[in-house]
């Protein structure tokens, strides 16, 4: 058991310190989704009333994009350099790994964005309580993202045309999490409970960390064959 | 073997699809009552629910090919999985258009965000995901393999996904228009089923010869492909 | 368009559904013939390929 | 203990071999030989567990490879054509991660050690990517040196290697096999190592 977490924080760790190597790669994540937010105003034009209405749902699609942006990376520049083939290699189950993986692309790319919302959200005019709301449930929402986006990317593992297959497979299966997350800001906006949104999303949560890592690990031995 | 079967049972669902599919429409069109409150429009579900209904079977019975392939190794399996996909697909996407096609003379509008339209949808891109992916990949086993693991995780998702439209459907709309609010004349059944029916010769028909066609493309380096009468020719 | 629609349901329902239906199946039906034919083409080719060498 | 018996793997529609049997003891040393594309790297990534083999068994210690897994990936040390190394890392960071993935809580000065006896002498908290090709190599070997594993499957260990270096590793494979360890490995290069006979592999295309 010891040895299991001590993998996982390894891997963790290891993801991270590469991610402070290569700070343009998070930030281009970062600087995407605060772009795609800020896009929207100016095509749906600046009446603050539609954009407090539409706030949750442009945040929650954009991190969506963003998300898809980064989860590319996941696996293909370990597959490259053949690290990826080592962690196969590993004494542990290789979902323990994956999870790792998981995890540190979590906090690399979906955690920016949660702490880029209230910014965000103050652009769109958005209640204060409705903010949290948000955060509260890109917080839960996102590591589901990053968990079933690791599925598609080890699918499309070294593919040709790999990032818009990899949106293709991967977009259809968050729709779930997306309806929850937005579905909470809209309840607390108009008055109504969002603690039943919340805890589906964390049911969701609980059920990604769950089944996706050892997923994951299968469409890599697949994929790496 | 399976070859050889498939073939001689081909003609007789694709014969007998025909036929059911005749009978269907006649008494669809000819015996069946005009509803009393859509008028002739509602004949459009004589097509509609034998599409949408095989659209999401279909897709049940090509993850359960695909899990059947992935966990015993078996080919034919996984060649049925591949089969069966486009066929699926096109029924979701008969669904979607003849939903719309409901839809214009009864909401006023071509598209309604209904949970079932909008799950339909759905799973029309999750069979393009398949679809694509198998595609994409050049090795054919890793192709099975890694679209197979797609499809199992999509049927896993589906009743979550038509689970959450559902529900920010009954959210945003308060409540969603029934397709027959009351129950159907006994003719209108009869014309269901019987297309239902027809839908399903039709899709074992086409998805047998196509399976055949995957099977001679994959083994052509065998004995037995090289022996068959039809190559030989 | 409405009011056509409207004054020609059955029309309607025909060309819009069953005949674009029909259409779908039988462009399907079209793709899986040509697919056997090219196939079985491929695999001869194949053979002939392999019987020269 | 490892023993491979009627193996078959194929690449598409492209059979690379079959029937192949072989059994390696502790102590002993295998070269796989064979022409480009007769299937020597799928060979040695089937045998990491990389590939599940069309036909035939490869058993460690007398039990099925699939059925042990990671009881048995522990055992074994791979290097494949890539370096398995991170450009933005130091060759200390990849070795100490690199050790710690399969396992292993490595000391900063038995990592330094085995780093300078690699040659990499001062070399050690450079990011890899200032490196040349034959000091990645090297970097990547050190993992020889610091691993416990008991099989080592190494593909082309010589590529890119100079003189001095190629000796070095013959020493090393000299010591491990001493160990009582084992190695598999392919080579374009002559090798000899001293008190060893190496086991000749040859693949054909068929």
């Amino acid at each position: 058991m010891n040895k299991i977490l001590w993998l996982f924080f390894v891997v963790v760790r290891r993801d991270l310190i590469l991610a402070m190597r290569r700070r343009a790669d998070v930030l281009t994540t970062l600087i995407f989704f605060v772009m795609v937010v800020s896009l929207f105003p100016l095509g749906v034009g600046p009446e603050p009333e539609m954009l407090r209405k539409m706030a949750p749902g442009v945040l929650w699609v954009s991190a969506l994009l963003a998300s898809m942006l980064s989860l590319g990376r996941l696996f293909s520049a370990d597959h490259l350099d053949g690290t990826l083939e080592q962690m196969l290699l590993a004494p542990q189950p290789l979902s323990v790994v994956v999870l790792g993986k998981m995890v540190a692309h979590w906090m690399v790319s979906g955690l920016p964005l949660v702490l880029m919302t209230p910014v965000l959200g103050l652009q769109f005019d958005m209640p204060l309580e409705a903010v949290g709301v948000l955060m509260l449930s890109l917080l839960l929402g996102t590591p589901v993202l990053s968990m079933i986006g690791a599925i598609g990317a080890a699918l499309t593992l070294g593919l040709r045309g790999g990032g818009v297959l990899l949106s293709l497979l991967v977009l259809p299966l968050c729709i779930p999490v997306l309806i929850f997350g937005t579905g909470a800001v809209g309840a607390a906006t108009s008055g109504m409970g969002f603690s039943s949104h919340l805890s589906l999303l964390g049911a969701l949560l609980v059920l990604a960390v769950a089944f996706t890592p050892w997923v994951a690990a299968q469409a890599l031995r697949i994929s790496m064959e | 073997m399976f070859y050889p079967l498939a073939g001689k049972l081909v003609p007789w669902f694709a014969v007998s699809s025909a036929i059911l599919f005749a009978v269907g429409m006649y008494l669809g069109f000819f015996v069946a009552p005009t509803d009393a409150t859509q008028g002739e429009f509602y004949r459009i579900i004589y097509i509609h629910v034998p599409a949408s209904i095989l659209s999401m079977f279909l897709y049940l019975v090509m993850a359960g090919y695909a899990a059947l392939g992935l966990i015993f190794n078996t080919r034919l399996s996984s060649m049925m999985a591949s089969a069966l996909a486009p066929t699926g697909a096109l029924f979701a996407f008969i669904a979607l258009w003849t939903g719309a096609l409901w839809g214009k003379p009864m909401w006023g509008t071509w598209w309604v965000w209904d949970a079932r339209l909008t799950s339909e949808l759905i799973l029309l891109f999750l069979y393009l995901g398949f679809i694509s992916l198998h595609a994409s990949i050049d090795d054919p086993r890793r192709a099975d393999r890694a679209s197979a693991l797609l499809a199992i995780v999509g049927s896993v998702n589906v009743p979550i996904i038509y689970f959450s439209v559902k529900w920010w459907n009954t959210l945003h709309q308060g409540s969603t228009i029934k397709f027959t609010g009351t129950s159907m004349q006994v003719t209108m059944q009869h014309a269901m089923f019987t297309m239902l029916a027809a839908c399903w010769l039709y899709a074992v028909a086409v998805v047998l010869s196509r399976v055949r066609s995957i099977i001679l493309e994959r083994e052509r380096h065998t004995k037995w492909v090289a022996e068959l009468p039809e190559v030989a020719l | 368009m409405d009011i056509w629609m409207r004054e020609n349901p059955l029309t309607y329902v025909w060309i819009g559904s069953y005949a674009v239906a029909f259409l779908v199946l039988a462009v399907e039906i079209a793709l899986v013939v040509h697919k056997r034919k090219a196939t079985l083409q491929e695999v001869r080719q194949l053979l002939d390929v392999e019987e020269s060498e | 203990m490892l023993e491979v018996s009627n193996l078959a793997c194929s690449r598409g529609d492209h059979r690379l071999f079959s029937g192949l049997g072989f059994a390696l003891s502790p102590g002993q040393i295998m070269q796989v030989q064979g022409e480009n594309g007769s299937g020597k790297t799928s060979l040695l990534r089937t045998l990491c567990g990389f590939i599940q083999p069309d036909e035939g068994r490869i058993a460690w210690e007398g039990k099925d490879v699939g059925e042990l897994a990671e009881a048995y990936f522990s055992r074994v040390l791979y290097l494949g054509h890539l370096n398995a190394i991170k450009d933005e890392l130091s060759a200390l960071e990849n070795l100490k991660i690199s050790a710690a993935v399969s396992g292993m809580e490595l000391g900063e000065s038995a990592a330094i050690s085995a780093l300078r006896r690699m040659g990499l002498k001062g070399r050690e908290r450079l990011p890899v990517k200032v490196l040349s090709q034959g000091q990645r190599r090297r970097a990547a070997l050190a993992r020889l040196l610091v691993s416990d594993a008991a099989l080592w499957i190494l593909d082309e260990p010589l590529a890119a290697l100079d003189v001095n270096a190629v000796s070095l590793i013959e020493e090393l494979f000299g010591e491990h096999l001493a160990r009582q360890g084992m190695v598999i490995f392919t080579t374009h290069q002559p090798l000899l190592v001293a008190g060893a006979e190496t086991i000749c592999l040859s693949l054909s295309a068929p």
